[in-house]
C-alpha cells in the first residue's frame, strides 16, 4: 500500500499550499489536487462508486470556487499585513492544541481494529441479504437505497436545503423598506 | 469560446448526457448511481453554458426548469417512500417484486429511487451553477 | 494505523485554516480540507485487506468484499460537503459585493 | 404508532411542494405550510396519548427490516423523551409559522423563507425520533443548513456576516461529530444507538472512549451554544428574521445540542455521576460560567434581540447546571425549562418583529424615545419575562424550583444559591426591556395585526395554562416520564432491542 502513502502526504502538502499560498486561483486548485488524490484513494481503498463521485463533485467544486474567485479578486490580500501580536498569539494557541490533539488521537487510535482488518458485524449480514433478498449486484447501491434509504432520502434533502438556500442567498433584495 | 471548443462541446455534450443516463439506471448494477449520474449530467449542461456563453432569458429559462425538476425529483423519491408505507405499511419498504440478480429490472425500487434523485441532483447542481458561477453579478464598480 | 493518522493531519491542516486565516475564500478551502479528511477517514476504516470492492460480478463469487456501510455513508457525506460549501461560498460572494474585501479584520459590522 | 415517518415526511413533502405550486399562486405557500404545521402539532399531540399505550418506548423499523437479531436498518426510537421535544418543536413552529404570515410582508421571496421553514422542521423532527446515529447526523445537518440560510434571509451587510460566522462554526461542531461517529463505527461496527450503547457496555473506558466523548461534547456545545463556545450566538440569533431567532433559541440548540448529547451521554455511553463525575463537574461548571457571564453581559446591551440573545446562553447555562448535577430533580429541572424556556423565549423573541417593523429600528435607546404606545406588545412581553425569569403562576416558576431542589439533593448548597441569585438577574435584564421600551403613557396606539396577534395569544395561554396544570397534568404525565428516559441511562438500549 505504499502509493497510499504517497497519495495521503501528496495531499497533505498539496492541502498546506492551498492554505498558505497567496494567489487564491492556484489555493483552489491546490484544493483540486487535494481532492483528486483522495479519490484516487477512494480507488486504491476499493470505493468505485466513492471515486466516481468525488472525481465529479471536485470538478464542480473547483468551477465553483473558481467562478466565485473569478467575480472577485485572486489575491489573498491579508497575507501581505504583518503578523502582530494576536497572531503569534492564536498560531500558539493552535500549536498547543494540535500537538494535544494529535497525541491523544494516537492513544485512541491504537485502540481501533488494525488498518485493512474492519470489524464489519453489520455489513456482513448486508453482503448476503442486499445479494440474496434484495438481488442488488452493487452492494453500496443495495445500503444507501435500500437499508439506508432514509439517510439518502435527507442527503437529497440537504441537497435542496443548499440549493434553495443559495438562490435565497443570492437575491438582490431581501427587506423591504 | 473559440470554434473548435464549441465544435468539440457539441459532440461532447451528447455523450456525456448518455454516460450520466447509463450510470443513473445500471447504479444497482456497476458503481455510480442517483448522484453520481446526476452530477455528471448537470456537467453536461454545464459545459454547455461554459462553450457557448449564456444569455439571460436562456438563463432565466434554465433556472425555472432546474427548480421544477428538482421538485419533482425530490418528490418521487419521497412518494416512492410514501408508496411503501401505504402498500406494505412500512416506510421505505421495497414493495417492488425483486426480479432477478444483474438483469436492469431487478432489486425492486432501487433503478426508480436512482432516477428520481439523479433528476434532483441534476438539476440541483445546474440551479447552484447558475446562481453562483454564470449570472452576470450585481458587481457594478 | 499510519493512514488514519494521516487523515488527523489533514483534519488538523483544515482546522487551521479556519482558525487562523483571515481570507474567507481560504477559510472556505479549509472547511473543504476538514471535510475531505472525515471522509477519507470513513473510507479507511472500511477498507478490507486484499478484498474488493462490494459489487458482485458473477453468481458465485466468494464474499471477500470491503465494507460498504462506510462507503455508503461517505457518499451521504460528500453530498452534504458539497451542499454546504456552495452555501457557504455564495454567502462569501455576497459578502464581496457588500464590503468589496474577503478580510475578515473589515468585516466587522457587528459589535461584541 | 406506524405514522412516525409523516413526522418527517409531511414537512418535506411541504418542502419538495412548495416550490413546485407557488409558481401558480404565492399565497398557496402560506396555505401549506400552516396546514403542514397544524397536522404536525395534531400529530404529536396525539402520540401524547397514545404512546404509553405502547409502554416506554416506541421502535419503527423503516423498510421493514426487522431490529432483531442484527439491526439492519434505520429505525425510530420514540420514548418519552423524544416525545417532549417533538411536542416542543411541533408547538413553537406552529406559533412561527402562523406569525409569519403577517411577517413575511417586510421581505421578499417567500416562498424561499416555507421551503427552508419546513426543511428546518423536518430536520429537528427528525433529530429528536432517529435511533440511529449517522440518521442523526443527517438531520441534524438538514436543519442547520436550512438555519444558515434562513440566519441571512434579509441579505442585509449584518445578516451576511452572522450567516457565515454561524455557518463555520456550525460546520465545525457538524464535522468533529462526523468524525466522532466514524470513531463509533470503526470501533463497534454498527450505527444503531441501542446496538452501540450495548457494544460499549462491554468494554473499558480507555482513551478511545474519553476521545468519542470529548469530540463529542465538543461539538454538541457548540451547537448549544454553552460558555466559551458562545460567541457565534448573539449574531446569528440577532440576526435572523424573528421568527427564525425563535425558533433558533426557542428549540434549535435545544434539539441539535442539549437533546442529542444528553441522549448520546447518558442512553449510549451510560455516563453518571458515578462512573464520570469529572465530566458531569465540567457541565456544571460550564453552565455556572454561562449563566453568570451571559447574564452579565446581557444586563448591559443595548440592542432589543442581542439581549435576548445572551440571556438564551444564560439560560442554556441553567439547563446544563441541570444536567450537569444529573440527579432526578436536576434533570427534571433542566427538561421542565426546555419546555418553559422555548415558549417563553419565543414569545420575546417574536415580539421583536412588530417592535421593528413600527420603530424602525431594535436599538433600546432609539426604542425608549420613539413616540407611539405599544401597550399590547408590552403586556405580551412582560408576561414572557415573568415567565422565563421564574415567577410563580407561570410555567418557569417550576423548572427554577425543580433546579434548586436537585442543587439541594445533590449537596451542591452553592450552586442552588447561585441559581436562585441568578434567576433575580434574569429579571433584572428582562424587564430592561419593559422598563425602557413599554411603558409609555401617552401617544398613539399602534394597531397589532391579526395573525401575530393568534400567535401571541397561542402562546401566552400556553405558558398560564401550562403553570396552572404543571404539577397535576404536564409533570407526571410527560416530564418525569422523559426524565426517567434519561436517568434510566442504558435500559434505553434494553427496551429497544427488547421489541
Amino acid at each position: 500500500m505504499i502509493e497510499l502513502y504517497i497519495l495521503l502526504i501528496i495531499s497533505i502538502g498539496a492541502g498546506i499550499v492551498a492554505v498558505e499560498i497567496k494567489d487564491l486561483l492556484a489555493s483552489a486548485i491546490s484544493l483540486g489536487i487535494v481532492g483528486f488524490s483522495v479519490a484516487i484513494m477512494f480507488i486504491l481503498t476499493q470505493a468505485p462508486d466513492l471515486a466516481i463521485v468525488q472525481i465529479v463533485v471536485e470538478v464542480l467544486t473547483v468551477v465553483i470556487f473558481v467562478g466565485v474567485i473569478l467575480k472577485t479578486t485572486h489575491i489573498d490580500t491579508t497575507l501581505e499585513d504583518k503578523l502582530n501580536v494576536r497572531d503569534y498569539l492564536t498560531k500558539g494557541i493552535f500549536a498547543l492544541f494540535g500537538i494535544f490533539f494529535l497525541l491523544f488521537s494516537i492513544l485512541a487510535l491504537k485502540e481501533l481494529p488494525q488498518f485493512g482488518m474492519p470489524i464489519m458485524k453489520i455489513a456482513s449480514h448486508y453482503l448476503v441479504k442486499g445479494f440474496e433478498e434484495i438481488r442488488a449486484a452493487n452492494q453500496v447501491a443495495a445500503v444507501i437505497l435500500d437499508f439506508r434509504g432514509y439517510d439518502t432520502l435527507g442527503e437529497a434533502t440537504v441537497l435542496f436545503t443548499s440549493v434553495i438556500g443559495v438562490l435565497t442567498i443570492l437575491r438582490k433584495i431581501g427587506k423591504i423598506k | 469560446m473559440t470554434i473548435i471548443v464549441k465544435t468539440i462541446t457539441k459532440i461532447l455534450v451528447g455523450l456525456i448526457f448518455l454516460y450520466g443516463i447509463y450510470i443513473i439506471t445500471h447504479g444497482h448494477l456497476t458503481p455510480g448511481g442517483g448522484f453520481a449520474g446526476g452530477v455528471i449530467i448537470s456537467a453536461s449542461f454545464i459545459l454547455l453554458i461554459l462553450a457557448f456563453g449564456s444569455e439571460e432569458i436562456k438563463e432565466k429559462i434554465g433556472y425555472i426548469y432546474s427548480s421544477i425538476f428538482e421538485s419533482i425529483g425530490g418528490l418521487s423519491f419521497l412518494l416512492i417512500a410514501l408508496f411503501g408505507l401505504i402498500l406494505g405499511s412500512y416506510f421505505f419498504y421495497n414493495f417492488l417484486p425483486k426480479g432477478k440478480v444483474f438483469m436492469l429490472f431487478s432489486s425492486g425500487i432501487i433503478p426508480l429511487c436512482n432516477i428520481a434523485i439523479g433528476i434532483k441532483v441534476s438539476a440541483g447542481l445546474f440551479a447552484i451553477f447558475l446562481a453562483i458561477a454564470a449570472t452576470r453579478f450585481i458587481m457594478k464598480e | 494505523m499510519l493512514p488514519y493518522l494521516g487523515c488527523i493531519i489533514l483534519f488538523l491542516i483544515g482546522i487551521y485554516a479556519i482558525l487562523t486565516k483571515r481570507n474567507l475564500i481560504k477559510i472556505a478551502i479549509g472547511f473543504c480540507l476538514l471535510e475531505y479528511s472525515v471522509n477519507l477517514f470513513f473510507a479507511f476504516i472500511g477498507y478490507k485487506k486484499d478484498a474488493l470492492a462490494p459489487i458482485y460480478a458473477n453468481l458465485s463469487q466468494a464474499r471477500n468484499f470491503v465494507d460498504p456501510i462506510p462507503q455508503a455513508l461517505v457518499l451521504t457525506a460528500i453530498v452534504i460537503g458539497l451542499g454546504t460549501t456552495a452555501l457557504l461560498l455564495s454567502v462569501a460572494l455576497r459578502i464581496y459585493e457588500k464590503y468589496k474585501t474577503f478580510d475578515i479584520k473589515e468585516i466587522k459590522r457587528l459589535k461584541e | 404508532m406506524n405514522y412516525l415517518p409523516l413526522f418527517t415526511a409531511l414537512p418535506l413533502l411541504g418542502a419538495f411542494l412548495i416550490p413546485l405550486l407557488s409558481k401558480i399562486w404565492e399565497r398557496l405557500s402560506d396555505i401549506i405550510s400552516n396546514v403542514i404545521t397544524t397536522l404536525l402539532l395534531i400529530l404529536s399531540v396525539y402520540s401524547l396519548f397514545l404512546l404509553p399505550i405502547f409502554g416506554k418506548v416506541y421502535v419503527y423499523e423503516i423498510g421493514k427490516w426487522a431490529i432483531k437479531p442484527i439491526p439492519l436498518g434505520i429505525v425510530f426510537t420514540f420514548d418519552n423523551l423524544s416525545l417532549l421535544m417533538v411536542l416542543v418543536i411541533n408547538l413553537l413552529s406552529f406559533a412561527c409559522s402562523l406569525y409569519s404570515i403577517t411577517y413575511l410582508d417586510n421581505y421578499t421571496a417567500r416562498w424561499k423563507f416555507w421551503t427552508l421553514f419546513l426543511l428546518m422542521v423536518a430536520g429537528l423532527n427528525g433529530v429528536a425520533i432517529t435511533g440511529d446515529l449517522f440518521n442523526l447526523f443527517v438531520f441534524i445537518e438538514i436543519s442547520a443548513i436550512s438555519s444558515y440560510a434562513l440566519v441571512a434571509f434579509g441579505v442585509e451587510k449584518e445578516d451576511l456576516e452572522a450567516s457565515f460566522k454561524y455557518q463555520i462554526i456550525g460546520e465545525i461542531a457538524g464535522l468533529t461529530i462526523l468524525l466522532a461517529i466514524a470513531l463509533i463505527y470503526a470501533k463497534t461496527s454498527t450505527l444503531n444507538m441501542a446496538d452501540i450503547a450495548n457494544t460499549f457496555a462491554k468494554e473499558s473506558k480507555g482513551p478511545l472512549f474519553w476521545f468519542i466523548i470529548s469530540l463529542l461534547t465538543f461539538g454538541f456545545l457548540i451547537k448549544s451554544a454553552l460558555f466559551p463556545f458562545h460567541f457565534w450566538l448573539p449574531d446569528a440569533h440577532s440576526q435572523a428574521p424573528a421568527p427564525i431567532s425563535a425558533m433558533l433559541s426557542g428549540i434549535f440548540i435545544k434539539v441539535v445540542g442539549v437533546y442529542a448529547l444528553s441522549r448520546l451521554i447518558f442512553n449510549i455511553f451510560g455516563l453518571n455521576r458515578l462512573n464520570a463525575s469529572h465530566y458531569f463537574n465540567l457541565l456544571l461548571i460550564l453552565g455556572i460560567f454561562s449563566i453568570v457571564i451571559a447574564g452579565f453581559i446581557a444586563l448591559k446591551q443595548e440592542n432589543y434581540k442581542r439581549l435576548l440573545a445572551y440571556s438564551t446562553i444564560s439560560q442554556v447555562g441553567y439547563i446544563f447546571v441541570g444536567l450537569g448535577l444529573a440527579n432526578f430533580w436536576s434533570i427534571t429541572g433542566a427538561l421542565s425549562l426546555i419546555f418553559a424556556h422555548a415558549l417563553g423565549k419565543g414569545l420575546l423573541f417574536l415580539t421583536a418583529g412588530p417592535v421593528e417593523k413600527e420603530a424602525g429600528s431594535l436599538d433600546i435607546h432609539l426604542l425608549s424615545n420613539f413616540k407611539k404606545r405599544m401597550s399590547f406588545y408590552g403586556i405580551v412581553y412582560t408576561l414572557g419575562a415573568l415567565s422565563l425569569a421564574g415567577i410563580p403562576p407561570f410555567l418557569g416558576f417550576f423548572p427554577k424550583i425543580f433546579l434548586i431542589l436537585g442543587a439541594i439533593k445533590g449537596k451542591r448548597f452553592e450552586v442552588a444559591i447561585i441559581l436562585g441569585i441568578f434567576s433575580l438577574l434574569t429579571l433584572a435584564y428582562l424587564l430592561k426591556i419593559t422598563n425602557k421600551v413599554f411603558t409609555k403613557k401617552e401617544g398613539e396606539e399602534v394597531k397589532g395585526v391579526s395573525s401575530i396577534v393568534i400567535s401571541f395569544l397561542f402562546l401566552v395561554f400556553l405558558i398560564f395554562i401550562l403553570g396552572l396544570f404543571y404539577l397535576n397534568y404536564l409533570e407526571p404525565n410527560l416530564i418525569s416520564k422523559a426524565t426517567e428516559a434519561v436517568i434510566s441511562g442504558v435500559e434505553y438500549a434494553r427496551l429497544v432491542l427488547i421489541k
